[in-house]
């Protein structure tokens, strides 16, 4: 119950400081939206166009969608009885369960290269977040079997991790707002944007694809497993 | 190419007129599969490596679904 | 290179070819069961050969070792997705020995099985 | 290649009507995952490799799983005459 309050405080002051930053933020720079694919390579050092979209011009859209996942799984998390899950109930065999343990890291391997790579190939943080919680939920659907459900992390682990992401997003944010920029601006801080196309590259790109990946994996997991439990 | 999509066209058949929910399903993950050899064909032509990843993220999601889809067959008794 | 070229056309003839007959199986076989089959079998080789198709004519290191990551996802995942799909099947209760199981299109009602 | 690209969106249309026409529910899904699947190759034809990515995950994997998972919850998929 107190771990339950806790969350509860920690999700709430963390929408609040959400709100008032849009609020209060980014209402300068505007940027129009005429020339992306032409200019994103030498604003943002990030070649995949889409991402650099995502996480520099229209940071803050991202800040919102990922506040829509926090609520969901905020809420579901607190409001879903843990009962026994009736649909995975069923037992598969031992060739897919054996399967599945070969083939699972390789499944967690490339969502985490796909979040880190996101800037320099397709995919980013989205993408990368999903792949971590299908392989998640790979794991939930095969090995539970009988009523007894076994998951890679306990649920209250990957609430943490869900908040301490949605917190490293948020306070990555007031680098550009303390640098003399607006709220999640990338290049007007002064960060070297190094070489197009190395892993390096791109300022704060990177380091916003990783906490989003943490962030919707960790997040898309618990709803889904909270689904399953009912 | 144009005999992937054929091919592709003819599965969908399957899947409109499939007298079971497991022909259905099989109709699927056959269009699933040719899109992934569609898509890795697009790559060659293009020139493009990119597209092995969409290709490889294409594979890792058919393959959750196809777990779902026989989570949810083995569930359901009687209803073929 | 023109070696290549030829292998890589030789191994896309073989994927078109491993294609229709999927294509052909799906429509002449009278079960499901041997709908899985060939989804299973003939689909991962056709597959496999668009994918062996890139990978002789794979210009650098880092698009060779992608595809063959792509091959072994793609030869472990169709086989363990169709088995589960099959296992599943035998558990909701379609028959395996009656040929015609799945012969009642222009039925509305089987006996056997209850309404559609 | 435009032709390879009409065809898909010929799939695509064929695959919407059956969807939407089709009895089942569980029908329906499966041709909601296969529609997905469709627009992110034609996504790839058209040269975007990021859309596609992004159009197979949310669409094949999440809206799926989502769908597959509230169709057992309820209580249709029980009854054999709502097909």
């Amino acid at each position: 119950m107190r771990r339950t309050l806790a969350l509860l405080i920690s999700g709430s002051i963390v929408a609040l400081g959400v709100t008032t930053l849009m609020l209060t933020g980014t209402l300068s720079d505007a940027i129009r939206p005429v020339d992306y694919t032409l200019r994103t390579v030498r604003d943002t050092g990030a070649i995949n166009a889409v991402t650099a979209i995502l996480f520099d011009y229209r940071a803050l859209d991202t800040l919102g969608e990922a506040t829509v996942i926090f609520a969901a799984s905020s809420v579901l998390a607190f409001l879903a009885p843990r009962s026994s899950a009736s649909m995975l109930s069923v037992r598969l065999s031992m060739l897919i369960l054996y399967g599945i343990a070969f083939l699972l890291p390789f499944i967690m391997v490339f969502g985490f290269g796909t979040i880190v790579f996101g800037h320099v190939s397709p995919g980013g943080g989205f993408t990368g977040g999903v792949m971590l919680s299908s392989s998640v939920v790979i794991f939930a659907v095969v090995y539970s079997v009988g009523g007894q459900q076994s998951y890679v992390l306990p649920i209250l682990v990957k609430k943490y991790v869900e908040n301490a992401a949605m917190f490293v997003f948020v306070s990555l944010g007031f680098i550009g707002l303390f640098s003399g920029g607006a709220y999640l601006a990338n290049a007007l801080t002064g960060i070297p944007l190094g070489e197009p196309g190395s892993l390096l590259s791109g300022g704060l790109i990177p380091l916003l694809n990783i906490a989003t990946g943490f962030k919707v994996g960790m997040g898309l997991a618990l709803i889904i497993i909270s689904l399953f439990a009912e | 190419m144009v005999v992937t999509v054929v091919t592709a066209l003819a599965a969908v058949v399957r899947l409109m007129l499939g007298p079971s929910l497991v022909d259905r399903i099989v109709a699927g993950s056959v269009i699933g599969t040719m899109l992934f050899a569609l898509i890795l064909l697009f790559g060659l032509l293009l020139d493009e490596p990119m597209m092995i990843d969409v290709a490889l993220v294409y594979s890792v999601l058919h393959f959750a679904d196809m777990l779902i889809y026989a989570k949810f067959l083995g569930r359901h008794r009687g209803f073929m | 290179m023109i070696l290549r070229e030829i292998l890589s056309a030789g191994f896309l003839g073989l994927a078109m070819f491993f294609f229709l007959v999927t294509a052909v199986g799906l429509f002449r076989f009278r079960s499901s069961y041997a709908r899985l089959h060939i989804a299973g079998k003939c689909l991962t080789g056709g597959a496999l050969s668009s994918i062996l198709a890139y990978l002789v004519v794979a210009p650098r290191a880092a698009v060779f070792a992608r595809l063959v990551i792509a091959a072994l996802l793609l030869l472990f995942t169709n086989a363990l997705g169709t088995h589960a799909i099959a296992r599943g099947a035998h558990h909701t209760g379609v028959d395996i020995d009656t040929l015609e199981s799945n012969s009642m299109e222009g039925t509305p009602f089987d006996p056997r099985r209850g309404p559609r | 290649m435009i032709w390879v690209t009409l065809a898909l969106v010929t799939l695509l249309v064929v695959i919407a009507f059956y969807a939407v026409i089709c009895r089942s529910v569980i029908a329906a899904i499966v041709a909601v995952g296969v529609f997905s699947f469709v627009v992110s190759a034609i996504f790839v034809a058209l040269r975007a490799p990021d859309v596609a990515m992004t159009q197979a995950v949310v669409g094949a994997g999440l809206t799926t799983a989502f769908f597959v998972i509230a169709l057992d919850k309820t209580e249709a998929a029980d009854d054999q005459e709502s097909r």
